[in-house]
Order: C-alpha cells, then structure tokens, then sequence
C-alpha cells in the first residue's frame, strides 16, 4: 500500500492546548513529590495559563485553518481562550484561601482546573464534530470530579453523582444528534456539513433534523437552558463554592461558544427550523431562571438561577447569528466573569470553616460592618441585573441589539421584561445587605488572594461598563 | 414532505414501543405471587447462615477502574499497528508520545499508592 | 470658552460623592456637609458660567455638545460618552443645581443628629450627578443611564431609615414601579435604534420628520413607550402610588427627588423628544389627559391626608399631571415653567414641613399640631408664600404659570382638559390652606412635651431663598405681551419643529406605501394668541384660588372653633349658631360628598384597585415562583424526565 | 463481505442503533439503583456507536470510526469517574439507590 503522508500538522496553532496540558500534567507530577503546602502548584498554574493566554497569541493573520479544518484560530477562540485563562486564573485565585478554610489539600484540583481549560479552548476552537465532543468531555470529566471535590461531604457527593449521571445522559443525546448529523450529511467537520446542506446533499431530511434537535438537548444541557438546567441549582449547590463560580462561567462560556459555532457555521441553512425552537428555550429559560431565583433563600441557589436565566439572554445571541451577536456574546462571557467571580468572592469571604453562611439572611446588616464589601456585591448584583452603567447593561444591551438588528422585536421585548424582573431577587439581596439588623455577629478574614480577585472584578465590572470600547473593539476585530 | 417524517415517526415509535413495552410487559406479565418463604432466600433448602451481600473491598473497584482505564487506551494502538508501515516514522513519533502521556498517568497511579494492594 | 466647562458639572458631585462616601467617617461631619454641598455649589457656580456662555452665543448656535469620549461602538453603531447643552437642559441644569445647592446646605443642619451622615450625603451627591447625566445627556442611552442611577439613588434615600419596615417596603416599591416605567423606557430607545440606527438626540430629532409618518403606528408606539416611561418616573396614574410611600424617606429627599427634580424627569424627557411627539397625535391626547386626570385624582386623595408630608406628596403628584396637561396641549414651554416654579415652591414647601418636623421632634400628623406660628414664624412666612404660590395667587410663581397652562389646554379646543385644570387648581388652594390652618393656625394640639421652636440659620435661610424665588419666579413668564415671557423666548429654539415639512415627508411616505395621505393642512394654520380669553382666564383662575382658600377657612378655621365657643359658652351664642347650621349645610352638601368620595377614591381606587395589582403582580410572580420551585423535586430521575419531556416537545414543536 | 452486507439494509442498524437508545433512556427513567442507570447511559452511548459505524459502512466514511474509538474512550473514562463518585457516595451513606438522594432541592 501506499506510504499514508503525514497530515499537516500545525503545532503552533495548537499551542494553548499544549501549553495548557503540559503545565496541567506539570501539577500532576509535581503534586507527587511535595508535601501539603500546595502554593507551588498554585504558582505554576498561574503561570500556565498566563503562558497559554500569551500562547494564543501565536497565530496572526486570522483566521487560521489546521488539522484538515478541524481547528480553527479566529477572533472568536482567541477571545474565548483569553475568557477562559482569565476565569480559570481568578477560580484558582478564589479557591486557595477557601481550600485552606475548608481543609481541601488535594493537588489535582489546579490541575484538573487546567485540563478543564484545555477542554474549554479545544471547544471554542474545534471545527469538527469530534473535536468538539472531546472539549465537552474534557471538560464535563473535569467538572464532576471537581464538584465532588470534597469526598467527606455529602452535599458534595450528592451534586457530583447528579452532575455525572445527568450530564453523562446529556452526552447521550449529543452524541447521537452529532451521529444523526454526520449520517444525513456525510462529515463532521462544521464547513462540510454547511456545505452539504446548501448543496443539496442531505441523505434524510427527518434524520438531519432530529439530529439538530439531539444537538439542542446535549448542548441545552451543558449551558443549563431550560428545560435541561434542573442540574444547575443543586450542583451549584452543592459543589464547593470556588468550583461553582468556576463552572457558571468558564465551562458555560465554553458551551456557549460551541453552541455558536454549530449553530451558525454548520446549520445556518437549517435556521427556519430551529429559530423557534431556541425561541422557545431562550424564553422559557429566562422565565423559569427568574422566576425560580425570585423565592430562594440560598445564595448559591439564586445565583444558579440566576445564571439560567443569563443563558436564556444569551441563547438570543446565537439565535441572532450576526457579527453583532458574535462579538455580544464574547463581550457578555468576559463582562459576566467578572461579575459571577466578584459575586461568589464575597460569598466566599462570609463563609467560615463549617459554616458557610449561604444563607441570604446571613447578609443582613453587612453594609454596616463591611461598607466596602457591600458596596462591591450591591455593584455585582445591579450589574448582573442589568443597571447602567455597569457592564451588565452594556453586555445586555448588545445582545438585544444585535437580535432588534434580525428582526426579533418579540424576543428583545421578553428579554427586556425579564431583566426587570431579575432585578427584584438581586434588590433582595441589597435589602438584607443595608436594610436589615444583622442576625449574627460578622466572623471575616479578609483573605488576600480573595479580596484581589474582588478587586479585579470591581474593575472589571466598572471599566466595561464605562469604557467598553475597547474591548468591544476586540471582540468584534473579525 | 410529511411522509419522509413517516419513516423516521414510525421508527420512533416503535422504538419507543418496544423499549417502554419490555418494561410494563415484565412487569404485566411476570407472576406476583409473594409468600414469605418464597422471599427467603434459596440455598439448597437449608435456612441462610449469613447475609448474602458480602461486600468487594473497594480495592477490587479501584483496579478494576484502573484496568479499564489503560485497557480501553490500547484501542488506539490496532489502527496504528495495521498501518504501522505506512505510517512511518511519523506515526512512531506520534505512537511514542501517546504512550509518554500513559506513562505519566502510571507513574501517578504508582506514586499515589493506586497499585498497592495492601 | 465658557461652553467647554460642562463636563465640570457633574463632575463635582461624583467627586464629593466618593470622597464622602470613602473617607466620610473619618473627616468629620463637618467636612461631609462642606463637601457635599461645596460640590453642588460648585457645579451651580459651574452652570452659571455655562449659561452666561451660551447667552453670548447667537441663538441659532445654541446647541452645543461635548462628546467626552466614544461609549460604545459596534459596527455602524456608535454610542458617544457626551452633553449637549441647549436652552432646554440648560434651564433644567440651572434649577436643578440651584435647588439642588440649597437643599444640600439644609441637609446639613436637618441631618446633623444622624449618625450616618456622610451615607446620606454621598447618596445625595450621587443623586446630584445622575440627574446632571440624565439631563445633560446627548443620546438616549446616557438618559437612561442618569434615569436608572436616579431611580437607584431614590431608592437607597428612601430606605435610609432602614430600621423602619415601611421605609424598606416603600423604597423595594418606588424601585419596582420605577423599573416598569424603565422597562417601557428603554424598549422605546431600542426601537428608536432600530428605526433611526442611531440614539443621538440630534439625529434621531432630525430625522424624525424624515422617517416617520404622521400619526404612524411606529411613532405612537415609540411615544406611547416613552410616556409610560415617564409615567413611572414622575409618578402619574397609574404608577404613582411609589411617591406618596417614598415620603418614608428624609424630608430633605423628599423635597430634593420627590419634588423637585426627579419627578420632574419623566416630563423632561417628553419635553425633550418633543420632536417625536408632535407627530403623534395620539400620544400626545393620552398624555394630556393622563395628566389632567392624575392632577384632579391626586389632589382629591390629598384634602384627605393627614400626614403633613403625604398631602405634599400627592399635591406634587398632582402638580406633574398639571405639567403632563400642558405638555399634551403642546405648551412645552409651560410645562417647563411649571416645573421650575413647581421646583421652587414645592421644594420650599418640603423643606418648610421639615422643618416643623424637626421643630415637633418628628411629629408628621397635622392633627397634632396646630398655632405654629408663632413658636417658628420664618418657616411659617416662607411655607404661606410658597402655598399662596402653589394655589396659584397673583402675582406670584404658581399663578403664572398654572395660568399659562389652563389657557393653552383651553385654546387647543379641549374644554374637558380645561375642566380638569380648573377643577385641580380649585381643589389645590383647598387642601394646600387646609394644611397650612392646621399646621400654623387654630389651637395648638401639639403635644405637651414638645416644645416646638424655630430651626437653625442653616435650614432658614435656604427657605427664604426659595420663597423668594417662588414669590418672584413668575417674572419669567408673564403672559399677555408677546417678548415679555423671557423662558418662551429662550426655550424657542428647541420647540421649533417644522410640521410643513413633516407632513409632506410623512404624505410621500404614505405614497410609496400605496395609502393615500390625508390633508392636515389645518395643524399647519397659526395659533392666534387670543389676549382677551387669556386676561378673563387670569380673573377665573384668581377667584377659583380664592374660592379654593376661602372653603378651606370655613372648615378648618371656623368649625375647630366651634367647641371652643360652646364651652366659653356666653358670647355670640346665636351667631355662632347660624354659622354653624351654614357651615354644617356647606359641609354636608358639599364638603362632606367631597371628601367622602375622595376617601372612597383613595381607599377603593388607590390602595385595592393599583396597590392591589402591584402586589397582585408581585403575589402572581410568587405563585409561579413556587410552582417552579416544586420540579426541581431533587431526585435525579425526575430531572432526567424533564429532560426527555423536554426533547420531545421539541421535536413536536420543530415538526 | 461487502455482498453479505448489502443485504441487510442500513435502516436496519439505524433502527437497531434507536431502539437501543430508547432502551436506555428507559432504563435511565425507570431503574434506582446508581449502577445500573450507569449501565443504561453506556447502552445509549453504543446505541450511537452503532449508527456511526453503520453510517460508515453504508456511505463508506471513515470519520465514523475515528469517532466511535473517541466514544468508547470517553466512555471508558467516564465508567471511572463514574465509579469513583459512586464509591465516594457509598463510604458516607451506604445506599446506591438513587431516590435516597435527595438533600437539595428547592
């Protein structure tokens, strides 16, 4: 037989990954050989996704086509990857006052944080079916075992086995959607299925479309979109409170990006059909998202819904499918960082060994103890709710605006109701935070590590929103 | 339009029919008469002696996870080894670090005591 | 040049804001009250060099913008950081800062027992600033900015005294009313975008005669959106019932945000966008009679109030219906007026019940007071004028202006209108005397242990300042001869919307559509200033004001007496006695109907029909909450069910 | 080969390929005990392997196969994780039945 040439292979494109991996397993090996202080890991993953966001950087002249158009470097992964280096850097900066706090000396949680990364960059970046369920696996893998994180723990446990059992039947759905896809059209690289579509080359209509309803569910799933989210509020819950600002943000994002790029690379032709459906889900996410956080009374749990319904707003932009949404939808993820690391921040600096104090009671009269710290979460919280001019309001305002372009004046107007009814179950918050007499007495270390991740997201939260120009510049360079 | 849906509908359906029907048929069909001696359990017509849920050490589970683990990779080496000429040196290369990356996973194994029986 | 000042304007406030929000326990009170109202004082010094730049400017150059730097751009979509500067937000600024200063400097004497202090006067400041942003705003989006930051800071003030229940309840209130009101608000902004591409002020104006068609569906929807908007923020009906709950707040507040300048907002904005409502006819008769009604509905609710503050809240209320009415009728320059004077008195009005607050040790029930005359004779001065003002006495403030009102919604052919003004300013010389005869006069009531006496230098003189100004305010617009209303002549240039060139626009527009364009021409006909009417109107309105006083003499002066008089026994006995019967049929023919209806209209209308849906909004919003809450059951198998219910709705739904 | 396969048509393998699927969504549904609504996951997860080396064979791809190796590798990583959550579960509370948990909920 013929000798097989090597097919092109283009390391430096690939160079996150790479970076990421080897710094992941770096951890790995390192974690053998030291004793209980973890700090060094927690340098050297800092350092490796500071060297994987500079990494992605290698490539210029985007977009840039490897692995027989299964990877792509464009606007979109490299801003993603910048999102997902910046979350993963500001959850392992939250997480080592907290480990300390709560007793959690394993070394693999930085490394499985970075591998989680490394799954989250191959998703915003694959091109290819294949590809794209490796990054979702990578990723869910990751996260089970992170949530269940705290062995000892039943909570913890209990969200693990949820997250694994649903998220695992959730693969299910996927997968058989990607088959059902690759079946009707031939191939799982996203340009070739598009291609396939426009000319005609469809083995079966029916199949083509169920497939694209699979795909639905699978990646409905990953996002937490209703009716798929009902894992969010207990593993959120229940995983330990870092690891759940790390997967409301990163993870989702990733999804989110995947969910773009199907969507709209592979199946644009197909939009008729699936318009309304992600009508659908996009409007009962928002709707249920806040109107199951309105009657919480645990933090973690609100924000979970919370978090739905920020996926419902999102679901907008990729029903959009326009450049605006594109760059909507990067400058949303990067603004909403921020904002959920802000926000878990201080859930995590109440909290104390043993007592976590989720409770949103448990935050009345803060504002008199800690003016500062409640200032910073009345500021995370408005511009969660979308208040001007936080750079909640800019996120929103661009992925309307970017709908309102299309023609979905519908849409935008449910999308704007809801974000004035979320603001009631954040104004709860501030409520208990200034207005009420506190139920027990304040018992707060101020952290270093935590009090700078605030730091960075106050800055965060307030330059986007002021001076959103330049990264929006950013976002939409393509 | 409707009748390429007919095909993909009743294959649906009949999935549907006879995953749902295996489940209300056993449970239809399947007899209930329960007398407390038929819920003893049954060893050779004497009384049980002890509990027959005698439970695996979790080692057993950790290997067996273990097992599986490497088992599954060497999935990767069949294509390679059919095409172990034609691939050349380059599939050597790309074979070799594979294997670097178990390796690592072993090593980890090894150190965190995962082979340890005792 | 003077011009390039204005970012100084609201920059003074943000500054004063952190630096008493961050350092303010340490520096000392004192120090908080210097910066919190140096910084307002500074930015009203600020606005006088602005506005004595933009007088030299010749008047068509008198728009002027500053862009700051670019918000927001994405793809042909730009957002510009900037102010505009024109007669209009100039006048605002002018009386906003003014004011602003004043009650700023009263702060420092009302608040000074409060231990936090320096909170209220970084929330003060912050306040300042988002209003000066939602005026002087060049584009919507920085409207609406300022228009949530003053909703925010409204609330945070509401709920100052955070002990009280209530003061929590009403602030989470005034926030979710408002935020309906915003809702509407920024849908219109984003249709605005839709249409036009853009949100400039400027341009969208400009092109507004070009792209919509008269009295289009597009053009009413927009306005209709941006009315409910300004429904919410200026509390009219049906999302007023925030206002009166928010007078939980410190007095001073009262008079800063839920008198004088936020309230106002809502009929800035329409003023603003005047270019679009003229083109829609439509939104234009709601606003009017929204207005008109809210100005008769409010002020019946306020002759039944007892809480000093609360019938000020509602006579606000009803003030701003009044302004509403004008600005339906198309005299914007009116409902400008109005709310400059409304500024001037109102705000002294709400300082003046502070201070009899403060005097009383916080006692609000005019039922307990009584005779304070003479223990606080400067509040009681200053709080007489400016009620004569409110009730619409010649020659001051109020007169003028209600006048100008009451004769352009005569004049734009609307009797009714006219109807609702006459009846609204009868019933406001009413209960503003009712207030004023049981605060100040009659017998004393007040409780034995308090000693009521005269407030500091520091919270006197800014009442007599702004007693001043509601005694001489009218002097901007006196009426009958053409040039003299200095405030028409200056706002002119803003108002001035060519409804030729429209008409033909929307006309060619209707034509490529195929849909024949109806002949307007008659809005094309001049108004003619009937100088006759207006001088009879004047007399009307006069009598109306006294005839408002004289009723509420009869009942809250005479008949208190009356008991009195029985125990003296002796004197007058028969006189008294006729006085009686004649006070009695007048009370229960006329006074007595009244006030039932309006307690009925209070109580049925007002706390079950609009409470009512508010909190059944908010009960139904629970409801479902819960319901919501009853899936997420827990168990790992339901959630999996859902997930296949979910698939397969889906996959019905997609066939 | 190639002929004995032709005769069995590829709708064949697709049906059988759903219906295994179906299988194992009820088994998801209707089974408490953790290891065996485990095992019905890994029945869908074949279920799909099934389809995709059928869709190859009959459309003579290749990315198939490529992906069903991918699939059988995730699986296999997912049984560890899997078992290892379900190990952890049953040190603190010595029951795999799935309805006992059940701590958070709203």
């Amino acid at each position: 037989m013929e000798p097989i040439t090597a097919p092109a292979i283009d390391l430096v494109s690939l160079a996150p990954v790479l970076v990421l991996s080897v710094f992941g397993i770096m951890v790995l090996v390192t974690d053998l050989f030291i004793g209980k202080d973890k700090s060094v890991l927690v340098f050297i993953s800092l350092t490796g996704l500071l060297m994987g966001a500079i990494s992605s950087l290698a490539k210029y002249n985007l977009p840039v086509h490897s692995f027989n158009g299964a990877y792509i470097v464009d606007h979109l992964s490299v801003f993603f990857t910048f999102i997902f280096c910046i979350s993963s850097a500001l959850a392992i900066l939250v997480s080592v006052d907290f480990n300390k706090r709560e007793g959690i000396k394993v070394g693999e949680y930085y490394s499985l944080i970075l591998f989680c990364t490394v799954g989250m960059v191959l998703l915003a970046s694959a091109t290819d079916m294949i590809m794209i369920f490796l990054g979702i696996e990578i990723v869910s893998i990751s996260l089970y075992v992170l949530a269940g994180i705290r062995r000892n723990d039943p909570k913890s446990n209990e969200a693990a086995l949820k997250y694994f059992l649903l998220g695992a039947f959730a693969t299910g759905f996927l997968l058989y959607g990607m088959t059902l896809l690759y079946g009707s059209t031939g191939s799982t690289k996203l340009v070739m299925i598009a291609s396939a579509i426009r000319n005609g080359g469809v083995a079966s209509e029916p199949l083509l479309l169920m497939g694209v309803v699979l795909l639905i569910i699978g990646l409905g799933f990953k996002v937490a979109a209703v009716p798929f989210h009902m894992w969010a509020p207990d593993v959120y819950q229940g995983a330990p409170t870092p690891v759940t600002a790390f997967m409301a943000v990163g993870p989702k994002a990733a999804s989110l990006a995947a969910f773009y790029r199907i969507f709209s690379e592979a199946i644009p032709q197909l939009s008729p059909s699936w318009e309304i459906l992600l009508c659908v889900v996009s409007v009962i996410t928002m709707f249920v998202g806040n109107l199951g956080a309105i009657m919480q009374t645990n933090i973690k749990r609100l924000l979970a819904f919370s978090s739905v319904a920020h996926v419902g707003y999102l679901i907008i932009a990729i029903i959009a499918k326009n450049s605006l949404s594109s760059s909507a939808l990067m400058f949303y993820m990067l603004t909403y960082a921020f904002m959920i690391f802000g926000t878990f921040g201080i859930v995590i600096l109440l909290g104390r060994k043993g007592d976590e104090n989720l409770e949103i009671e448990n935050y009345s009269g803060l504002a008199y103890k800690h003016p500062v710290l409640a200032l910073s979460m009345t500021i995370f919280l408005l511009s969660l709710g979308g208040l001007p001019p936080l750079a909640g309001f800019v996120a929103k305002f661009f992925v309307f605006s970017a709908a309102l372009k299309e023609g979905f004046l519908i849409l935008v107007i449910i999308a704007v109701l809801n974000s004035a009814v979320s603001l009631y179950y954040y104004l709860k918050v501030i409520v208990f935070m200034y207005m009420k007499d506190p139920v027990k007495e304040f018992d707060i270390t101020l952290s270093p590590m935590t009090l700078f991740v605030i730091a960075i997201s106050i800055f965060g939260t307030i330059q986007l929103g002021i001076f959103p120009d330049s990264i929006i510049a950013l976002a939409q360079a393509n | 339009m409707l009748e390429s849906y007919l095909g993909a509908g009743i294959m649906m359906l009949m999935a549907i029919g006879i995953a749902g029907g295996m489940v209300v048929m056993t449970s239809m069909l399947g007899p209930k008469r329960e007398f407390a001696d038929k819920m003893e359990p049954f060893e050779c017509g004497e009384s049980p002696i002890v509990s027959p849920h005698q439970r695996f050490s979790v080692k057993f589970y950790l290997v067996a996870v273990l097992f599986v683990l490497f088992d599954i990779e060497a999935v990767f080496f069949f294509p390679w080894a059919i095409l172990f000429k034609q691939l050349g040196m380059f599939g050597f290369i790309e074979m070799l670090l594979f294997i670097l990356i178990l390796g690592v996973g072993l090593l980890y194994v090894w150190k965190r005591g995962g082979l340890d029986w005792e | 040049m003077l011009l390039k000042l204005t970012g100084l304007v609201p920059l003074f406030p943000l500054i004063g804001c952190i630096i008493n929000g961050f350092l303010g326990l340490r520096i000392g009170k004192n120090a908080v009250g210097l910066i919190g109202a140096g910084a307002v004082g500074l930015s009203f010094l600020t606005t006088l060099f602005i506005f004595a730049g933009l007088v030299m400017t010749p008047v068509e150059e008198r728009v002027f913008e500053q862009v700051l730097f670019t918000w927001m751009s994405a793809g042909d979509f730009a957002v510009d950081f900037g102010f505009q500067i024109d007669p209009l937000s100039m006048t605002m600024m002018l009386f906003v800062t003014g004011v602003g200063f004043l009650i700023h400097v009263y702060s420092i004497g009302y608040m000074h027992e409060e231990y936090s202090f320096y909170r209220f006067f970084a929330y003060l400041n912050l306040f300042m600033f988002s209003m000066l942003l939602l005026i002087m705003g060049n584009n919507f989006l920085l409207m609406f900015i300022g228009w949530e930051g003053v909703g925010c800071c409204s609330y945070f003030l509401i709920g100052y005294y955070f002990e009280k229940k209530s003061a929590c309840d009403a602030g989470t209130k005034a926030f979710v009313m408002n935020r309906v009101g915003d809702f509407a608000f920024l849908l219109a902004v984003m249709y605005i975008f839709n249409i036009f591409g853009s949100i400039d002020f400027t341009t969208v104006f400009h092109a507004a005669p070009e792209k919509l068609i008269y009295d289009g569906e597009t053009v009413t929807i927009i306005t209709l959106l941006l009315f409910v908007g300004a429904c919410g923020k200026s509390a009219q009906i049906p999302l007023y019932t925030w206002l009166p709950d928010a007078m939980e707040g410190p007095t001073p507040v009262s008079a800063l945000i839920h008198a004088a300048t936020m309230v106002t907002a809502g009929v800035y904005m329409v003023v603003r966008c005047n270019a679009l409502f003229a083109l829609a006819p439509l939104s234009m008769t709601t606003v009017a009679f929204v207005g008109g009604g809210t100005a008769v509905f409010a002020a019946t609710i306020g002759m039944t109030q007892f809480d000093i503050k609360r019938v000020l809240a509602y006579s606000t209320v009803s003030q701003i219906g009044y302004m509403f009415l004008a600005v339906g009728v198309g005299a914007y320059t009116a409902a400008i007026f109005h709310m400059v004077t409304h500024a001037f008195f109102k705000a002294c009005l709400f300082l003046g019940s502070g201070s009899v607050i403060h005097g009383l040790h916080g006692e609000q029930d005019m039922r307990k007071m009584g005779a304070l005359k003479d223990h606080m004779p400067i509040t009681f001065i200053t709080f007489f004028v400016s009620t004569l003002a409110i009730a619409g006495i010649f020659p001051l403030s109020g007169f003028f202006s209600k006048d100008e009102i009451l004769y352009h919604a005569l004049m734009d052919g609307n009797v009714i209108l006219w109807g609702m003004g006459i009846t609204g300013a009868l019933l406001t010389a009413f209960y503003m005397f009712r207030l004023v005869f049981m605060t100040f006069f009659g017998e004393s009531r007040v409780d034995p242990h308090v000693h009521p006496h005269e407030s500091p230098k520091v919270m006197t003189v800014p009442l007599v300042i702004l007693a001043g100004l509601a005694f001489f305010g009218g002097a901007l617009g006196i009426p009958l001869f053409h040039g003299w209303h200095v405030l028409h002549n200056w706002l002119e240039p803003v108002f001035h919307f060519d409804m030729a060139s429209a008409l033909e626009h929307s006309a060619h527009l209707l034509h490529e559509q195929g849909k024949h364009a109806p002949s307007l021409t008659h809005l094309l006909e001049p108004a003619e200033h009937n100088l006759w009417v207006e001088v009879a109107l004047m007399a009307l309105s006069f009598s109306i004001a006294v005839a408002g006083i004289f009723g509420a003499y009869m009942c809250y002066i005479k008949m208190p007496h009356l008991p009195a008089s029985f125990t003296k026994g002796q004197w007058g006995y028969d006189l008294v006695k006729n006085k009686y019967e004649v006070d009695e049929l007048y009370d229960e023919t006329i006074v007595k109907p009244t006030l039932e209806g309006s307690t009925l209209l209070w109580k049925e209308v007002d706390a079950k029909g609009i409470d009512g849906s508010v909190n059944g909004t908010a009960k139904t919003l629970g409801w479902l909450s819960n319901h919501a809450r009853t899936f997420q059951s827990g168990f790992v198998r339901n959630y999996a069910l859902f997930m296949v219910v979910g698939f397969i709705s889906l996959l019905i739904i997609s066939l | 080969m190639d002929i004995e396969m032709e005769m069995v048509p590829l709708a064949h393998y697709l049906f059988l390929s759903a219906t295994l699927f179906v299988i194992g969504v009820v088994g998801v549904l209707v089974r408490r005990n953790a290891i065996v609504v485990f095992m019905s996951i890994e029945i869908m997860l074949n279920a799909v392997n099934i389809s995709l080396i059928a869709f190859d064979r009959y459309l003579s791809l290749h990315d198939g196969q490529i992906f069903s190796f991918m699939v059988m590798c995730v699986a296999a990583a997912e049984v560890s994780v899997g078992l290892a959550i379900i190990i952890a579960l049953f040190r603190n509370k010595p029951t795999i039945n799935l309805d006992e948990f059940n701590i958070m909920k709203s």
